[in-house]
């Protein structure tokens, strides 16, 4: 088996699980108990909160544990709205091309009075620093822009936008889900004022994740309850969830610079093979891109029939982003990146972690174009672009 | 740990533990609807504390910090006493949680409730700002 | 090492750690995924969902997995709200000593304009149906009720509210986070709309829980985004701790009446050991009484210097819950059975499991009096009640 979906959901590293099945064996204390057992518990979560807070580049108390990327780019949303709204304040800026975690819950503020502007992402699947100096008004109390995208990979200018919204006195939240323990971060260097992460995009386990908020900055909580997370997050800590991500996180870290140069030299290799094949083409910049991310889309064929394929064929891939796969329209981001419907719906996203070889590569090189010949042989569309009775959208 | 382990040791062996039967100053702060009362005696000879004994119920650094507070004053000059603060109690504990930073200030006021006594009843003159901080307004 | 402490949490029991196993090694596929590895992601997601069902005798799609129980109580408690306001209805009933999940949520409710009754439990921790019965007006859109408490480990009669509540066409949500796994449960036959459980409280895995949600009752997501769970619930599931819950969910009610019976023959010798103690007495009923609840309050101590010369004898034991440990306020809990404050600070709940042996009883039997007696005799409180210079409050 070929897994080459590693931004829909990654494997956990051997450290990770052995990071955690002490907390899932003998280790099961409660960490809010004050005997011995708990405060072990306690201590890891303690260990956890400050490997977090090394890889980011932050204070330990300026992390909150969650059970996953979108209930803390939910609660960095709201609590940012809530700030807002108590000042006068509510325009949020935000980009076209933002998960659902993010969008649905302007959408909630929307509903509620807010005003919301979704910025352009271009062709490039880029937003520039200008267009959010642009954007701003007295108004405006979040702009909350994604540090990568996850189904085109484009990477924002994080650190530009940070010292522009610093500047105008703006908060600042990132969801960097797909950003962490793939990119450098650096909270204080790129004036973030709040950032989302996920364990499980980084070889971490699933159902849990982390929110950085920048002392000083109040912070709601979505889930009421205990004294959990500093009285911000109440419910029984997720300790060995915990401890495994922290374990995968600084892991992921510690290797940043090798696992780029390996990960990187493979996605090069696979967009150039890739881009051979006729009336396809690369979605989003060539050089701001995830170490990992190739994302196409071809024209004449639909995305699920060549999953499908590619599956019997031992490749994990996918077709836009993993939690939409329920839906049946076309994915937001290919078209807000300008791609037609017709063609959006012919993508394909390959995500590679540095447990790809070359050779898998290879494989996957000579099994797309197959695929991709075998649908366009029994696709109308294609027929009828081959015919000239309309005209290919890519060259 | 929640506690440091000279908290642990305070609390596990407490110094001083107990009642003097006619001590020459008697100091009770906290209150039981709170969850601490601290009860401090003191002997004194010579303007020095002599004795001194203490009684608590309250918590794991309610008992640390009434032990460590007794050991501070034992032997000293009133002078000294009067200097005793609850930083001090609890750094000499190598520092407390900051939610039980307040058993460290009930130490210090138990001390000296328990020594304003001792000059009420020997008709000493003090200056009554001196002992102003005695309330439990504060504790929460 | 004695655990007593099982309604903090427990112990993740092996089979379930062995049915977690493989969705943390190579089973690692995300159930949003089209390809094999993550369809079986998404089948081991339908499989628990029917096993949880199958406990709460319920269907499949009447289960929404959550982070924990506090997310579970967030979440049905302000759909109901939510769904009642738009009906124009804003009273909610409930009672004085819930779990602070609850009672958090409904002060928020509380500040956005609904009215709140909480019911008196009385001495015996216990409220009655007709009290339930003479709060609902026309206005009243839920009534949220534990199940059984997680200090006292009383038990309500949920049936009878659950009845009268459909009588009345109220919404009906309890939080049975303390009794599933441990008593019989059946939603059906007890006209329950909505309730919550915790996988860690009955040997399953921290930080992951459900909500059952009676069909044709709308749920709103707190936590939006993807498409997972119906929509409901948006997040990458938490595969391997989902599976986790259900495995010792399922060994739980498959051995209820067996731990039944052996947990409360312990809890009853430990109980009366206990009574012997003077100035000491059981909080709550004894008959409507958790299996594994033992807890006393004992005059002129205070609770957190019994636990930690408890744990120094091997005794993990608790005062009150465990997620308010940080927190001097004694228990809401005992206050609202009526314990004076300075009684209450005095208290010790001991919950045992199907684990726990009749020598641990034993040893728990020596080491609990040793433990008062020394902390009495420092304790300037005891000594006036023994003088006669204030009276006991417990006889
Ligand atoms: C009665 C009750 N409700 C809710 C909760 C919250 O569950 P969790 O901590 O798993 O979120 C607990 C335990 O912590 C509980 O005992
Ligand atoms: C950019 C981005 N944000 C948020 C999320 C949500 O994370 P989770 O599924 O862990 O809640 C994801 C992935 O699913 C993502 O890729
Ligand atoms: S003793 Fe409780 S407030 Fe001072
Ligand atoms: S005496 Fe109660 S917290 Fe210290």
């Amino acid at each position: 088996m070929i897994y080459a979906d590693n931004a829909a959901t990654t494997k956990l590293s051997g450290t990770a699980l052995n990071a955690m099945l002490p907390y899932l064996r003998e280790a099961y204390g409660n960490p809010s108990s004050l005997y011995s057992l708990g405060q072990q518990a306690a201590e890891a979560l303690a260990e956890a909160r400050q490997t977090v807070a090394d890889c980011l580049h932050c204070r330990p108390e300026e992390i909150y544990f969650t059970s996953g990327g979108s209930e803390a780019d939910n609660q960095a949303i709201l609590s940012a709205a809530r700030r807002g709204k108590a000042r006068g304040k509510t325009h949020i800026i935000s980009t076209s091309f933002e998960h659902h975690a993010v969008l649905h819950t302007l959408q909630k503020l929307e509903k509620e009075g807010f005003t919301v502007t979704l910025l352009d992402v271009h062709e490039t699947g880029r937003v520039t620093p200008q267009q959010v100096a642009e954007a701003i008004t007295d108004d405006t109390c979040l702009v909350t822009i994604m540090y990568a995208n996850n189904e085109i990979g484009t990477i924002q200018p994080i650190a530009d936008i940070g010292r522009l919204c610093r500047e105008r006195n703006v908060l600042f939240h990132t969801d960097a889900v797909q950003a962490a323990g793939h990119l450098e971060i650096d909270v204080g260097r790129e004036n973030i004022d709040m950032l989302s992460l996920s364990g499980h995009k980084f070889h971490g386990p699933k159902g849990v994740g982390a929110l950085y908020v920048r002392k000083g900055i109040p912070l709601t909580p979505l889930i009421e309850g205990g004294a959990q997370e500093r009285r911000k997050r109440a419910g029984t800590e997720n300790v060995a969830g915990i401890v495994g991500m922290a374990a995968a996180l600084k892991e992921a870290c510690d290797h940043l610079p090798e696992h780029t140069a390996k990960v990187s030299a493979l996605r090069d290799k696979l967009i150039a093979g890739l881009d051979a094949i006729p009336h396809g083409a690369l979605n989003g910049d060539r050089n701001h891109r995830l170490p990992g991310n190739v994302s196409f889309c071809f024209e004449g064929i639909e995305g699920e029939s060549m999953l499908l394929l590619l599956d019997d064929r031992g490749i994990c891939a996918s077709s836009g982003s993993a939690c939409t796969s329920g839906s049946l329209d076309p994915s937001h981001v290919l078209l807000a990146i300008g791609r037609p419907h017709e063609v959006a719906h012919g993508s394909l996203r390959l995500s590679l972690c540095e447990e790809n070889t070359e050779q898998e590569v290879d494989v996957m090189l000579r099994e797309i174009p197959q695929v991709i010949d075998y649908l366009r042989n029994m696709s109308p569309v294609w027929r009828k672009l081959q015919k000239g009775e309309c005209s290919y959208v890519i060259q | 740990m929640l506690y440091s382990e000279k908290v642990m040791d305070h609390f596990r062996h407490p110094r001083n533990v107990g009642i003097l039967e006619h001590p020459d100053g008697v100091g009770e702060v906290g209150n039981a609807k709170c969850g601490d009362i601290m009860k401090i005696y003191l002997k004194i000879d010579q303007d020095t504390v002599s004795d001194v004994k203490f009684e608590t119920f309250g918590c794991g650094s309610a008992i640390a910090s009434s032990s460590m507070a007794t050991e501070m004053i034992k032997g000293k000059s009133l002078d000294e006493v009067m200097d005793l603060t609850n930083k001090a109690v609890a750094e000499a504990l190598d520092g407390l949680p900051a939610h039980k930073l307040h058993c460290s200030v009930l130490a210090e006021e138990a001390v000296k409730a328990a020594l304003k006594d001792y000059y009420d009843r020997h008709n000493i003159a003090y200056d009554p700002k001196q002992f102003s901080s005695i309330d439990c307004e504060g504790c929460h």
